[in-house]
């Protein structure tokens, strides 16, 4: 053994010298054929139904799964995905997918499929979330923040089998955001077969370590804090949509016969929606360079050494504009950065209080130091770039006086001090919360309270907040579609709270009602109404002092070609090109 | 004996003058010795001479460039920084709480470190040679280690990292003055007041002090430099001080985020630092140079 | 000899112990749970916890505690991380080697620049070179290593884009361990791109490199020029002169090794320095090494990690330094005189 | 025709106005075969001499002299590699204090066979060459009178006491032959038994080899009975020189007078319990050397012409510095 590796290292010794000298050749092939990306954080775990944090969804969802649907990333349309064409009955309740067939799961050193993706798999993935009887439902947890926030388990009456390629879910209350929820990051399609096999080898917490899926890339490993290694999925089946698209034409055959059949199917049949080219090119190896700080992830793009970076830190844009080897990709986000109170503790249950430090501080100071005026001010929780969008709502003010006078009415005492805990990372929505954290301190502590800022590493942060240990807390949140619903119940109803999405632990029936109200019906115009009336009723009871809504930057060097901004968040690296 | 002083008109100057007269010599040295004497004032009257509060906030004036570039203003000497706070006032204040802590910090240690040291020099035996050892190997644990204990023990904080730095420093003092009592004690002149009578405590306070405060400062002025480098390096961790107390190393670690748009929120602070440093060695190798010249001759 | 190495084997093996209830000692100190800080295993309810203390003797006395640690300590049984729930012998197993590549090569710098420069300084004392050798030994010397760092990536990374700034080697090659030093393994790994991997990972090591090394070349430029000048003045080299011996005969038969013998004890406390400036360079260049490792486990009150890492590295440093010490004794013949007077 | 002649050495120390004469016009010479000793208090620069002899001063002290010949050759003109040949081949030095003269890292045997010049070693071959090298080290030491030469070959100097040290020192010194050995101060701090020995080895060397020596001592008596010839100095300046006979009966200077009358066995006359005399004051440090005749504040016979440095005067060999000599008439 040891002779072995004398020998080895000195035949490796002698090639040294040649080694460096002619070191010249195959340079660029070999760099075009990985691509190196710089997140910014550690995932939670591989399998994004368990998680909602954009850093677990950007480096899984759309490198290792697929999902049902997918958003068009230019017009937002809901496109097919691994089901190549659906339909809904007219009252809107049953949902018939077609799935797509010779789609292969991932091959790799820990699981072999031996067969394609089909029903069993879609039922798996829903039933895992959906069912708390499911075996697979308590595996890593049990919690499935994105699916409870939203109320959708108790809303699927039951997901059925039809055949091998089609599966039908039926609701039980009409649901106008349903499909678009079934094409966010978190709707991802597992592996029904390697769950059956973990679960027979007695360690089913495997399926959300070493994930396996269908999407353009396979899991090969991950050190914390280091990196996560990815490799090509070779059988890729965007790829071979490519070569013939009679799969496609079979399956919209299935559906015609059985709408011909039955006259309570709506006629919105999507056929062969413009399938974006994600196959894998050159690409061999997509890595996951975790650099928790923004200017190391600039320094490392403009050295090379990441081919693309996640969230630029706001102060850094310009010099990404000014060097002609980045690019800069923008977009308006669907976010929104805010300031929470955590309304289950005194004095912060008095909206008074809440309302006093909203008035306390100064949105456009901190809209100016934070984001560096990329982002605009937010009133209410949507973005302008949403339908629902309310131009004309109530905003609070700046106004020191009046905080003073009311938080004295309120028998807030002078010099009392709370905690604002700073989310440890960078978010679109919030580039750097511990300076947004400094400068209400200062703000507060003109109005006579002393606030100390709080920060831990970002996992265990969110563990803290579940627990509801902050008083306030300065977060936000990236949509996950376009939906209004996906801004409002996530973030303040009721059920959002144990799903710990809900920061302000805030409770209103009046809130949850309105927004359940919202979703019955698909007419855009009432639901407006109702949600200006969510804004109305926000402003009195004020949870959370919305701040900004933040631009959606994306920045990579000028090798990539095929760079898509998606603006619900995620990144997607399928289809994306290298040429040194 | 003479019944006259035969050299009245002869000066002898005391030891101290002699050094300082050798010191005076060396041009770098006084050089040295004028850039602390600067840091010195700068960290005692840093509310005087600065215009602004070190954490007023303006918002007004966010990452204004140095004033010798051409967008800067007169106003704000090397800009402001990412929260619109004014460097100059930042820096002032660093240099106070950096050089002000590590003061302290090496006080104590040698406080410390000197008693210990004395009371192991003046040990003999068995008890001696444990004591030895152990701190020898203890000296040889990084500072940085010890300050990463006490960190997760009692949490971060300027405070905190005094202790730790405090604590790595004591080890050399004490390794210092052992072999210097150790040195001492087989003298002649400590076997002459021995025979006179003295007891240890005497011996110490009349006979060895004396003659060791010189390598004491020597040893100081060291451990100084090293002390302002560590407190700056933990504050630059995030493992010491905490923004937004202006700590040179913390506002470097600050300026860092902002390093592309404002590079000079990193080169300020890192030169103070490195001009503190190198005054204090410059100082303290002058000391040294300017004993040695005293001795041999 | 035999002797020698006794004592020194057990000053080791105490100091070691020391160390050992330190870092034991460590588990109770530490904020939190004693059982958790201790295995880092965090048990999930009240009976599994019952069945952890049980199994690592919590239940008994401190005594038997410690010499159960102990045991697993010499077993390898060192605990798990909170954050990663990887074994930390593995973890530190990963770490360690990278930091004390990092250190090999810094030190290796430095004694192949640091002592020559010194001895040329020492020997042409007070000459325009020595001043110049001086002030630029001083100048190095007084930069804070984290500055410095940041100073070269700067300069080589962002402007001349000479080297990389992270890592040990682009994350696009996949570097079998063997070894834990990174060029070693290159070389000895079975990488189609070998050459490329090997160029890849020099340029990642330089500058991490220099910046810890120039710190200790500068104070070894310093030192050896000290230890020389001090031995010129010695009296027996005024003898070897007045013999009529040339310089270079006196150089190389008095001076050398006279000047080295104090520069070696010294360089036990430059082991210290330079595994602090290799922890602090590690945070900035993201060399995963056992320094960075450490700040992580701080920054995330990884427990366990700590007090791990904490026993590794001083275990290192105490072990180097004994070992100089040791190696010190053995050369230089007239320490005995003065251990003997000593004790 | 003396070996060594040394006429008004100086040597300035210190740089720009603040320069010191350490050694202010010093007159030295040493003829073949006499043994000289040069006597003075400490700090009197004695070994200063030595080491300007040597070559062995640093760069930075400024060296002059009327005139410093050996053989007659100028060392003050020669090149570096000459004068390190004279040193090598003619003049040998004998240090004080032999445990600091001798390299602590390597062994007396190594130290002694690098000064064996290698025209002496036979053998073609290295190994040749050593064993030669090790006979000549053998006998070289039994000639100084160290019996158990396997001993002591090996070992390093820490390991020796101070009287095998020293004769270690001359055996180094006689190993390349010289014709003149320095001498400075060897029996300092040594015991009286030990010291003897070392004198008496001298003496020896002086007669059977007729090796001139200079011998350099702050100890009058020690050397009184050996030396044939003295050079007196103080405070960097030489006092009086002449034949050792000579100064002991009738010493011209007062200073030479005042050490010879504190040395109680030169005084035969002196009744028992009555105090030896001795001069007023104490030696002047290096910076506040006194104008003129250097011992002048401290000379019982001291006038106003003593500001002035007195010019060097000569009976026969006999020569002295003094404005007011004893036992010479004022003429």
């Amino acid at each position: 053994m040891y002779m072995g590796v004398v020998k080895r290292l000195t035949v490796a010794l002698c090639t040294a010298l040649l080694i460096v000298s002619c070191a010249k050749q195959n340079k660029k092939a070999f760099y075009n054929t990985g691509i190196i990306y710089c997140s910014e954080s550690n995932p939670v775990t591989f399998n994004p139904q368990l998680d909602t944090s954009s850093t677990t969804s950007d480096a899984t969802s759309h490198q290792l799964y697929d999902r049902l649907l997918d958003f068009d990333p230019d017009s937002g349309r809901i496109v097919p995905s691994l089901a190549s064409s659906w339909l809904v009955t007219n009252d809107g309740l049953t949902y018939a997918f077609q799935l797509r067939r010779d789609v292969k799961f991932h091959q790799t050193h820990y699981f072999t499929p031996t067969r394609n993706f089909n029903a069993d798999d879609v039922i798996f993935s829903i039933n895992r979330w959906r069912l708390p009887s499911h075996p697979y439902h308590s595996v890593s947890g049990g919690r499935y923040p994105y699916f409870e926030s939203l109320g959708l388990a108790q809303n699927i009456a039951s997901v059925e089998r039809v055949n091998g390629y089609r599966v039908e879910i039926t609701l039980h209350r009409r649901d106008s955001s349903f499909l678009a929820n079934l094409a966010t990051d978190f709707a991802v399609i597992l592996s029904q077969e390697y769950a059956t096999t973990l679960f027979e080898a007695g360690s089913p917490s495997k399926i959300d370590i070493l994930p396996v899926g269908t999407g353009p890339f396979k899991f090969e490993s991950y050190r914390k804090d280091r990196f996560i290694k990815y490799l090509r999925h070779e059988d890729y089946w965007r790829k071979s949509e490519l070569r013939g698209d009679d799969n496609v034409a079979s399956s919209a055959e299935d559906f015609d016969n059985r709408s011909n059949v039955d006259a309570n199917w709506q006629d919105n049949v999507q056929l062969n929606g413009n399938i974006s080219n994600d196959d894998v090119t050159n690409v061999q190896q997509l890595i996951f360079d975790i650099t928790p700080r923004s200017s190391l992830r600039l320094a490392k793009l403009m050295t090379g050494e990441c081919d693309a970076t996640a969230f630029p830190a706001q102060t850094e844009l310009e010099v990404i504009r000014a060097r002609n080897d980045l690019t800069l990709a923008e977009k308006p986000g669907l976010n929104i950065g805010f300031w929470a109170f955590n309304t289950q503790r005194p004095p912060f249950d008095n909206p008074d209080v809440r309302r006093a430090l909203a008035a306390a501080i100064d949105k456009n100071t901190l809209l100016e130091a934070v984001y560096f005026d990329s982002a605009t001010r937010a009133k209410t929780l949507l973005p302008a770039a949403s339908w629902a969008f309310q131009n004309d709502a109530d905003d609070t003010a700046y106004n020191p006086v009046l905080a003073r006078q009311l938080l004295a009415n309120a028998g807030v005492k002078e010099g009392f001090s709370m905690t604002i805990w700073a989310m440890p990372v960078e978010r679109a929505y919030n580039p750097n919360a511990t300076k947004m954290a400094e400068l209400i301190q200062r703000y507060l502590q003109d109005v006579g309270i002393e606030a100390t800022i709080v920060s831990y590493d970002w996992a265990t942060f969110r563990r803290h907040l579940q627990d509801g240990l902050h008083d306030s807390v300065l977060i936000g949140w990236s949509a996950d579609n376009g939906d209004p619903d996906n801004f409002y119940r996530p973030l303040l109803s009721c059920g959002a709270i144990p799903s710990g999405t809900n920061r302000a632990m805030w409770c209103d029936e009046d809130y949850d009602r309105l927004l359940n109200e919202a979703l019955k019906t698909d007419d855009i115009d009432e639901r407006t109404a109702i949600y200006h009336q969510v804004n109305r009723l926000l402003y009195e009871r004020l949870p959370l002092v919305p701040i900004a809504h933040a631009y959606r930057y994306q920045a990579y060097r000028e090798e990539l070609n095929g760079v898509v901004i998606n603006p619900f968040g995620g990144v997607r690296f399928g289809g994306v090109e290298k040429t040194l | 004996m003479p019944q006259f002083s035969l050299y009245e008109e002869e000066f002898h100057p005391s030891p101290w003058q002699r050094t300082w007269a050798a010191f005076r010599s060396s041009h770098i040295a006084m050089v040295g010795l004028v850039m602390l004497g600067c840091f010195v004032f700068f960290a005692l009257f840093a509310p005087i001479i600065t215009p602004y509060d070190a954490t007023e906030q303006n918002i007004d004036g966010l990452l204004i460039p140095p004033s010798w570039t051409a967008n800067g203003v007169i106003s704000h000497l090397f800009g402001t920084d990412a929260l619109g706070r004014d460097l100059f006032t930042r820096i002032i204040y660093g240099c106070r709480i950096t050089l002000g802590t590590a003061f302290i910090t090496v006080v104590l240690a040698m406080l410390v470190g000197v008693s210990l040291g004395t009371f192991a020099g003046m040990l003999r035996g068995v008890r001696s040679s444990i004591a030895n050892h152990l701190l020898d190997a203890l000296m040889a644990i990084p500072t940085l280690l010890i300050a990463i204990i006490i960190v997760a023990i009692l949490g971060a904080g300027l405070l905190n990292s005094m202790w730790a730095i405090t604590l790595a420093l004591i080890p050399q003092f004490v390794h210092h003055t052992r072999s210097f009592v150790r040195a001492e004690m087989k003298k002649d002149y400590i076997v002459a007041s021995k025979l006179d009578g003295a007891n240890r405590w005497q011996l110490f306070v009349h006979s060895i002090l004396p003659n060791m405060i010189e390598t004491l400062v020597v040893q100081g002025t060291l451990a100084l430099s090293i002390a302002v480098i560590d407190i700056s390096a933990l504050g630059f961790l995030n493992l010491g001080a905490q923004s937004p107390l202006p700590e040179l190393g913390v506002i470097l670690a600050d300026g860092l985020d902002a390093a592309y748009l404002a590079p000079w929120n990193v080169a300020v602070p890192g030169t103070a630092i490195f001009l503190m440093v190198l005054s204090i060695n410059i100082v303290g190798d002058g000391l040294r140079s300017a004993l040695r010249k005293r001795v041999s001759h | 000899m035999i002797q020698i190495l006794t004592r020194y084997c057990t000053l080791l093996v105490l100091t070691l112990l020391v160390l050992a209830v330190m870092s034991f000692s460590l588990a109770y100190l530490f904020p939190g749970d004693t059982l958790e800080n201790l295995t880092g295993l965090v048990p999930e309810n009240e009976a599994q916890r019952e069945a952890l203390e049980r199994q690592f003797k919590l239940d008994s006395s401190v005594v038997l505690q410690f010499f159960y640690y102990l045991g697993n300590l010499l077993v390898g049984d060192w605990g798990y991380s909170f954050t990663s729930g990887l074994p930390l012998l593995e973890e530190v197993g990963i770490a360690l080697p990278a930091t004390i590549e990092l250190a090999t090569y810094a030190m290796l710098m430095a004694l192949f620049v640091g002592i020559p420069l010194g001895y040329y300084a020492g020997i042409r004392c007070y000459s325009t070179t020595d001043h110049i050798l001086n002030s630029a030994s001083m100048t190095t010397y007084s930069f804070p290593v984290f500055w410095f760092a940041l100073l070269l990536i700067l300069v080589f990374s962002l402007q001349l884009d000479a080297a990389p700034l992270s890592g040990r080697i682009s994350l696009l090659y996949d570097v079998p361990r063997v070894t834990g030093f990174i060029l070693v393994d290159v070389l000895l790994s079975d990488l189609d791109n070998k050459s490329l991997a090997f160029k890849d990972a020099l340029s990642h090591i330089a500058l991490p490199t220099f910046a810890i090394g120039a710190i200790t070349t500068a104070s070894l430029i310093r030192i050896t020029r000290r230890s020389v000048i001090d031995v010129k003045h010695r009296p027996y080299i005024a003898a070897a002169v007045s013999r009529g011996l040339s310089s270079w005969q006196i150089f190389t038969r008095h001076i050398l090794r006279n000047a080295l013998l104090p520069i070696l004890p010294l360089m036990a406390i430059q082991i210290t320095t330079l595994i602090t400036n290799a922890m602090i360079v590690e945070t900035l260049f993201s060399w995963p090494g056992i320094g960075n490792w450490l700040i992580q486990a701080i920054y995330q009150r990884d427990y366990p990690a700590l007090r791990i890492g904490m026993m590794a590295v001083s275990t290192l440093v105490i072990t180097l330094t004994i070992l100089v010490d040791l190696f010190n004794r053995i050369i230089d013949p007239s320490r005995e005189k003065y251990e003997h007077a000593a004790v | 025709m003396p070996m060594l002649d040394i006429k008004n050495l100086t040597l300035e120390m210190g740089s720009g106005d603040n320069t010191i004469k350490a050694l202010d016009k010093v007159n030295l010479s040493v003829s073949s075969g006499e043994i000289r000793a040069l006597v003075g208090e400490s700090g009197s620069g004695k070994s200063l001499i030595v080491s300007a002899i040597c070559g062995a001063l640093p760069g930075q002290w400024h060296l002059t002299a009327d005139r410093m010949s050996w053989n007659g050759e100028n060392l003050l003109g020669m090149s570096v590699y000459q004068r390190r040949e004279v040193m090598r081949r003619e003049i040998a030095v004998v240090f004080q204090n032999p445990q600091a003269s001798l390299d602590p890292s390597s062994t007396l045997g190594e130290q002694l066979a690098e000064s064996i010049p290698e025209e002496f070693v036979e053998g073609s071959w290295f190994w040749q060459r050593a064993q030669h090298r090790k006979k000549i080290a053998i006998s070289t030491v039994h000639k100084v009178g160290i019996k158990h030469h396997k001993h002591y070959l090996s070992a390093y100097p820490h390991q020796i006491p101070a009287d095998i040290g020293q004769k270690f020192m001359i055996a180094m010194a006689l190993v390349s032959q010289p014709k003149l050995l320095i001498a400075d101060d060897p029996t300092r701090g040594m015991e009286p038994t030990t010291k003897a020995q070392i004198l008496k080895l001298f003496t020896r060397l002086n007669q059977t080899k007729s090796l001139s020596i200079l011998f350099v001592s702050h100890d009058l008596l020690a050397i009184a009975s050996m030396a044939h010839s003295m050079t007196v100095l103080y405070a960097g300046q030489t006092v009086e020189s002449g034949k050792m006979k000579h100064i002991k009966k009738r010493p011209l200077h007062p200073y030479t007078q005042a050490l010879l009358d504190s040395a109680p066995s030169f005084r035969k006359d002196l009744p028992p319990k009555s105090h030896l005399p001795t001069l007023g004051g104490s030696i002047p440090t290096l910076q506040h050397l006194p104008i003129g005749c250097r011992l002048g504040p401290r000379c019982p016979r001291a006038q106003r012409a003593c500001v002035q440095k007195p010019a060097v005067r000569r009976i026969h060999d006999h020569s002295y510095s003094c404005h007011y000599p004893l036992h010479v008439e004022k003429q």
